[in-house]
């Protein structure tokens, strides 16, 4: 069997499932737990960075000999100081910018002094010489023929003939014969779409300390959703050896997608060795704004064909993304994403990667996936209004399930987005009554989730207590996952495990918390790890008792005889044999070291009562239920806490949240004020419901649950506004403004 | 940068006078502090009022309410005599920002920082509002609305300080109202602010005063408004003809915040759910 | 001894396998199945090495070089998958 | 020239020098090594530095440190008595009310000075008390929760 299938069929569980205190929480209550911005070491300096104030310029000089003369000023670093040959030539331009600056707020000098008073006058005293040019920050502007050009060279082979050189690549996925599948249908909607780049939004800006050493030896501690990345990245863009680089992750105060790429930590590498001394940079929140990921913006033509009965007979996605400055727009993924929900014969989803002059996007919870979901769940929504169908059952008749061909391809493996819905029809949430103003809207949604490479190690130590290293840092309360599995294996009590997230010196490479994979990727290695354990653990009691390894088996927490043919010996219980085993044989570490395939796909779907003010465009989300496969949930609170938090992200950028450009191409809203996140008074309770259907990917049947409750929010609540309104709205956010100037249309 | 916190007045004003370079006025701090931290001010003389004898002070005066420079909208709500007198203008100024932003946040603050979009300077002229300054001349004594000139600017000249507020006195048949529109629930700056302040001769409006903010580069005391209202008992009549002249009054921009029409039309739904809080309120009824 | 595998592309990469949409390669792994697919088609060797991730019987591998595929497998090919 | 401040914080007699330009929050991480409040701004408008000063809630990032002199400053810090946590820590722990945990230390002074305040909050009272302190984890549910499940008990303590 391979190590990553579903064993737990009849299994009985006594840890997983329960709901301990989480094992970093005594110091997350009380301010002990020490994030980015909370190290400091003797002689640091601060680092800062200079930013362009244009959206496109060319670079004619860097004058920054004033600055380096300030008393206080230890060193200054431009493009010249990495390493020309770097293979991640795109983050590096993105780090720190070479011949061009390409967005508001573009790295392109960045210094150290004795603190940041001083730092930021020397900033001022930088000389920079600007060429500006044409910028653009549309998506569908930036398609245009005329549109100003980003890089010469234009897009990958993929892209067809005659487009804009701002489109990077072209990707299409689907099946069948959409002219017939429409021509089948009753109704045929089709609607235009857009989105506004929402950013992740984390609490805790950007911040690291750098120490590089003369000798090539350094030490980095940085808030990042993956350390091992980090390190190779930083390696690469200073051009030095991977190893010669150690990286401590802090913890990480949120994350989503976005800290999952580097931005300052090359930069305070290269002034620490610049310098010969420590160097913290912490960014300011404008900085995170506009210099770091936020999410593609979007345009999205779709068209579906539905017979009056309900059935889908044919969709068609057209998607464009812009993913800033530099390729990499989360279309593949979004335009995969589009139908995923549905089970079509004829079915079409195309993408476009277009480049413009904003930052780079940044992963962002199911990259690529809320957009498509909020034009797709729109449009279907659209049919059900107009042939007077019921939008849970449509989406029940139409739902992709075991052994359906999925739009992108392959067909489908045990998944649970039916029950998913089922629940929905079933949840006193959707036979509730409305008030006046408010509608209802549903929503479905997808994402894969993603396996990656893996190392956990699980040393026992004598008092019978467990050390588990691993190498995802916990962005959402994963220790305590990873305690309850492995109590759960060994049978010993959850407080005995201790789990530590190492650094890159400690442990093999992992990939970074990212794709929902801690709870699955990390959870199964320490699964793995911990049988590894019992495996030696067995071959200790065998030695001790005489007899055959293979006639030991773990019950309990104890190594017992398999049978009465093994002989009659006393059960040895975990504790004695960790007790003994440096006289046994020596110490006992059970490893892990793979990539896990089998991250199963999960599916939502929410339902979500809106309130619209008809005389201002004000919504108010009223009630909210999310319902998700988590196939298995490890620790139920936190899996609860990831739909709450995914769904009022998703409100968010519903609503309000939006990269505001100026005719000059300068980001508007570069703070928490007018970048306006949910914040408490705004949102009702978000109601749960987790359904589990386990994957066949992972021993107790995990599905990551991390990234999934972002995508359908985006069109549930569309579809409860638009209701609400009885006007369709296709663009986000659905800000007052853009309501009240619907209503107002639609009376004009 | 040179940090001061005199203990009077005179002190301040002083240390005002003889500065050259570019001075800040420190009370709330929370448009201060981050101003100096984005680089938009550099000022070479911060100057702390809080430690001025008296600044912290609510003292009636003539019936009315003088509240000191420094006072944080916390304090001024937790003020029993000024919230029932001046409701309007106690929930404006606890609009402005977060809890936190209430422990520190004051009207001449607000006031001072000259934004059009101040929640509590519409509830403020609405209720004739005074502010007393005090300058290298003397005293004077100001209406609110003659302090806002522009964006960022105030009519203060060169060593005035804002001391005090002062809240007149109203009859008991009288009542005051503030609402904003904003995206959110909570933390964002007015998009339109609409303050209605009113007393009533039996059910009849005899007096009213309405004005508008986040709709012109300064807060407007808008007349007609306040006209459609007088002599009327706010029926849907003149309701109507209140939020005709409201939006009438309205000059916005196209920002980040709002558009123009729609500030233009919230105006007007505004300045009439703003009066009708306030007749209720007049009446005795909330 | 390597068998026929069909692979099923995604409709971007037809236009460099001349409009065919599902091709047919010898492989008896993932490893093979690349290599393969680059010689037979030129054309689709900068996605390849751009990063692909394969569907096996609906089970998606994004790094297993070294998984078996049987000659019956449904095998289809899709871009990495990553995530946030 | 540095100015010299002494001042009281979480019960200590504590003296510091500053710069004119340094926030109370630059003061309590950089010079007295109180990291417990955050950084998510600067700007007031995130309450990560959330603290109280003469038991009034404030954004420690929008005070100068040179205003804090005679002031009594509580911070997270000083919120727990030796190894025996509020109530408040307790609850959040039990209800799984943070994630990443970034924005809880400034929930947490913030929730402690409304419930002195306001001993039995309703969830909109909570809510709205609280809208100063973006949490973008969790989605507030299990907060406001916690905060009121806190309430009841201290109630009946």
């Amino acid at each position: 069997m391979a190590f990553d299938e579903y064993d737990s069929e009849t299994r009985i569980f006594s840890a997983v499932g329960t709901r301990p205190v989480r094992p970093d929480g005594v110091d997350k209550v009380t301010g002990r737990a020490l994030f980015g911005a909370d190290m400091s070491a003797p002689g640091m300096l601060t680092g800062a960075i200079l930013r362009s104030p244009h959206a496109h310029a060319r670079i004619k000089s860097i004058d920054t000999s004033k600055a380096e003369a300030l008393p206080g000023v230890k060193a200054v670093v431009t493009r010249a100081d990495f390493n020309a040959e770097a293979d991640n030539a795109d983050v590096l331009d993105n780090c720190m910018a070479g011949e061009k600056v390409l967005y508001d707020g573009h790295a392109l000098a960045a210094l150290a002094a004795i603190n940041p008073r001083v730092a930021q006058k020397a900033l001022r005293l930088i000389e920079v010489d600007y060429e500006v040019l044409p910028h653009v920050t549309d998506v569908d502007a930036a398609m245009a023929p005329d549109a100003p050009v980003l890089r010469a060279e234009g897009g990958n082979e993929s892209v067809p003939e005659g487009l804009s050189k701002n489109v990077m690549s072209m990707c299409e996925f689907g099946h069948g014969d959409l002219d017939k599948g429409f021509a089948e249908a009753d109704l045929v909607i089709e609607k235009s779409f857009k989105t506004a780049a929402a950013h992740q939004g984390y609490i805790e800006p950007h911040a690291c300390l750098a120490s590089l050493g003369a000798d090539g030896r350094g030490e980095l501690w940085v808030c990042t959703q993956g350390h091992f990345v980090v390190r190779n990245i930083c390696a690469d863009l200073l051009g030095m050896d991977s190893t010669q680089l150690r990286v401590v992750a802090s913890e990480i105060g949120g994350g989503f997608g976005g800290k999952t790429t580097v931005f300052l930590e090359p930069v305070a590498l290269a002034l620490s060795r610049k310098a010969s001394r420590p160097v913290k940079m912490v960014m300011s929140r404008s900085e995170v704004f506009r210099a770091t990921g936020p999410t593609s913006s979007t345009s999205m033509d779709i068209k579906i064909g539905m017979t009056k009965d309900g059935r889908m007979t044919a969709g068609l996605a057209v998607n464009r993304f812009q993913g800033g400055a530099y390729p990499g727009a989360p279309v593949d993924m979004g335009a995969m994403c589009s139908f995923a929900c549905y089970n079509l014969e004829n079915v079409k989803s195309v993408g476009y990667d277009v480049i413009c002059n904003r930052p780079k996007q940044a992963a962002y919870r199911a990259p690529g996936s809320p957009m498509a979901a909020f034009a797709v769940e729109s449009v279907v929504d659209m049919l059900c209004q107009e042939l007077g169908l019921d939008p849970v059952e449509v989406r029940i008749k139409n739902a992709s399930r075991e052994g359906t061909k999925a739009s992108y391809g392959p067909r489908w493996p045990r998944i649970g987005l039916e029950e998913t819905l089922e629940a929905a029809k079933a949840h006193a949430h959707y036979k509730a009554p409305l008030g006046p103003n408010q509608g209802r809207g549903v929503s479905c949604g997808f994402w894969f989730n993603h396996g990656g490479e893996t190392s956990v190690s699980l040393a026992l130590s004598q008092d019978g207590t467990v050390a588990l290293s691993v190498g995802t840092p916990d962005i959402g309360g994963s220790r305590a996952s990873m305690c309850l599995m492995a109590a759960e294996e060994l049978g010993i009590p959850y407080d005995k495990v201790r789990t530590t997230v190492v650094d890159t010196a400690s442990l093999g490479y992992n990939d970074v918390s990212h794709g929902s994979r801690v709870t699955y990727a990390s959870g199964l290695a320490t699964i793995k790890a911990a049988r590894d354990a019992k495996q030696k653990l067995c071959a200790r009691a065998a030695k001790i008792w005489g007899i055959d390894p293979d006639a030991v088996t773990w019950e309990d927490g104890m190594a017992k005889p398999s049978g009465h043919n093994a002989g009659d010996h006393d059960p040895l219980p975990f504790s004695k044999l960790c007790a003994t085993m440096g006289r046994t044989g020596g110490p006992i570490s059970g490893h892990f070291e793979a990539t896990p395939e089998g991250a199963g796909v999960s599916f939502a779907t929410h339902l979500v009562d809106a309130e619209v003010d008809p005389e201002t465009g004000a919504t108010k989300v009223v009630r909210y239920t999310v319902i998700q496969d988590a196939g298995k949930a490890i620790h139920p609170a936190y899996v609860e806490g990831q739909f709450q938090g995914g769904a009022v992200q998703g409100i968010g950028w519903a609503l309000n949240e939006e990269y505001i450009y100026g005719e000059d191409g300068r980001l508007q809203n570069a703070g928490f004020l007018d970048y306006r996140i949910p914040v408490a008074s705004d949102l009702p309770m978000i109601d749960t419901e987790i359904v589990e259907v386990p994957n066949p990917g992972h021993p107790y049947g995990v599905r990551g649950v991390g990234e999934t409750s972002i995508v359908p929010p985006l069109a549930a609540i569309a579809n409860a506004v638009s209701r609400a309104a009885g006007v369709r709205m296709t663009e986000l956010p659905m800000s007052p403004p853009r309501i009240l100037a619907a209503l107002d249309a639609q009376d004009g | 940068m040179r940090y001061e916190a005199p203990n009077t007045l005179d002190r301040a004003v002083d240390l005002l006078a003889a500065e050259g370079g570019v001075t800040r006025i420190l009370a709330g701090g929370t448009d201060v502090l981050v101003q100096l931290r984005s680089g938009m001010i550099e000022p070479d003389l911060i100057l702390d009022i809080k430690r001025i004898d008296g600044i912290y002070d609510i003292v009636q005066e003539a019936g009315g309410y003088r509240v000191g420079a420094a006072v944080p909208g916390a304090m001024l709500g937790e003020h029993e005599g000024v919230s029932a007198m001046w409701p309007g203008v106690v929930e404006a100024l606890e609009l402005v920002g977060s809890t936190q932003v209430q422990g520190r946040a004051t009207l001449a603050g607000n006031l001072c920082n000259a934004s059009p979009a101040a929640d509590s300077v519409p509830a403020m002229i609405a209720a004739a509002a005074t502010v007393r300054l005090h300058g290298p001349d003397g005293t004077r004594d100001v209406p609110v609305e003659e302090i806002g000139v522009a964006p960022g600017k105030t009519s203060l000249k060169k060593g005035e300080i804002v001391g005090s507020v002062f809240l007149p006195p109203r009859s008991d048949r009288a009542g005051d109202a503030y609402l904003r529109f904003i995206p959110r629930t909570e933390m964002d700056i007015a998009v339109v602010g609409a303050a209605v302040s009113l007393s009533l001769d039996g059910d009849t409006v005899a007096d009213a005063r309405v004005s508008l903010g986040a709709v012109a580069p300064t807060a407007l005391l808008v007349e007609d408004a306040a006209k459609a209202l007088i002599g009327t008992t706010a029926d849907e009549a003149a309701c109507t003809a209140l939020a005709a002249a409201a939006s009438a009054a309205c000059n916005p921009i196209d920002d980040k915040r709002g558009t123009v029409d729609f500030r233009v039309k919230v105006a007007g739904v505004l300045a009439t759910r703003a009066a009708k809080i306030a007749m209720a309120r007049a009446k005795g009824d909330a | 001894m390597a068998a026929q595998v069909s692979v099923e592309l995604f409709g971007s990469l037809t236009q460099f396998t001349g409009g065919a949409r599902t091709v047919t390669v010898e492989a008896a792994t993932i490893r093979d199945l690349l290599a393969r697919l680059a010689e037979a088609h030129p054309g689709l060797a900068p996605q390849l090495d751009r990063g692909v991730s394969v569907s096996i019987d609906g089970k998606i591998y994004t790094e297993a070089l070294f998984q078996p595929i049987s000659p019956d497998s449904e095998v289809v090919l899709l871009p990495r998958i990553a995530g946030g | 020239m540095q100015i010299h401040v002494a001042t009281k914080v979480n019960g200590d007699e504590t003296e510091f020098l500053c710069d004119p330009e340094e926030t109370l929050l630059d003061v309590l991480r950089d010079r007295l090594g109180l990291t417990g409040a955050k950084e998510g701004c600067g700007t007031g408008d995130c309450g990560a530095c959330s603290i109280t000063v003469d038991g009034r809630l404030i954004c420690a990032c929008l005070m100068l440190g040179a205003e804090a002199q005679g002031r009594e400053i509580a911070t997270i810090e000083g919120m727990a008595a030796g190894e025996a946590l509020h109530p408040l820590q307790q609850k959040f722990l039990d209800h799984a009310a943070l994630q990443c945990g970034i924005c809880t230390p400034g929930i947490l002074v913030a929730a402690k000075n409304l419930l002195e305040k306001n001993p039995d909050p309703t969830e909109t009272e909570v809510r709205y008390w609280l809208a100063g302190n973006l949490c973008r984890c969790t989605g507030y549910d299990k907060i406001v929760r916690a905060v009121m499940d806190a309430a009841a008990e201290m109630r009946g303590a």
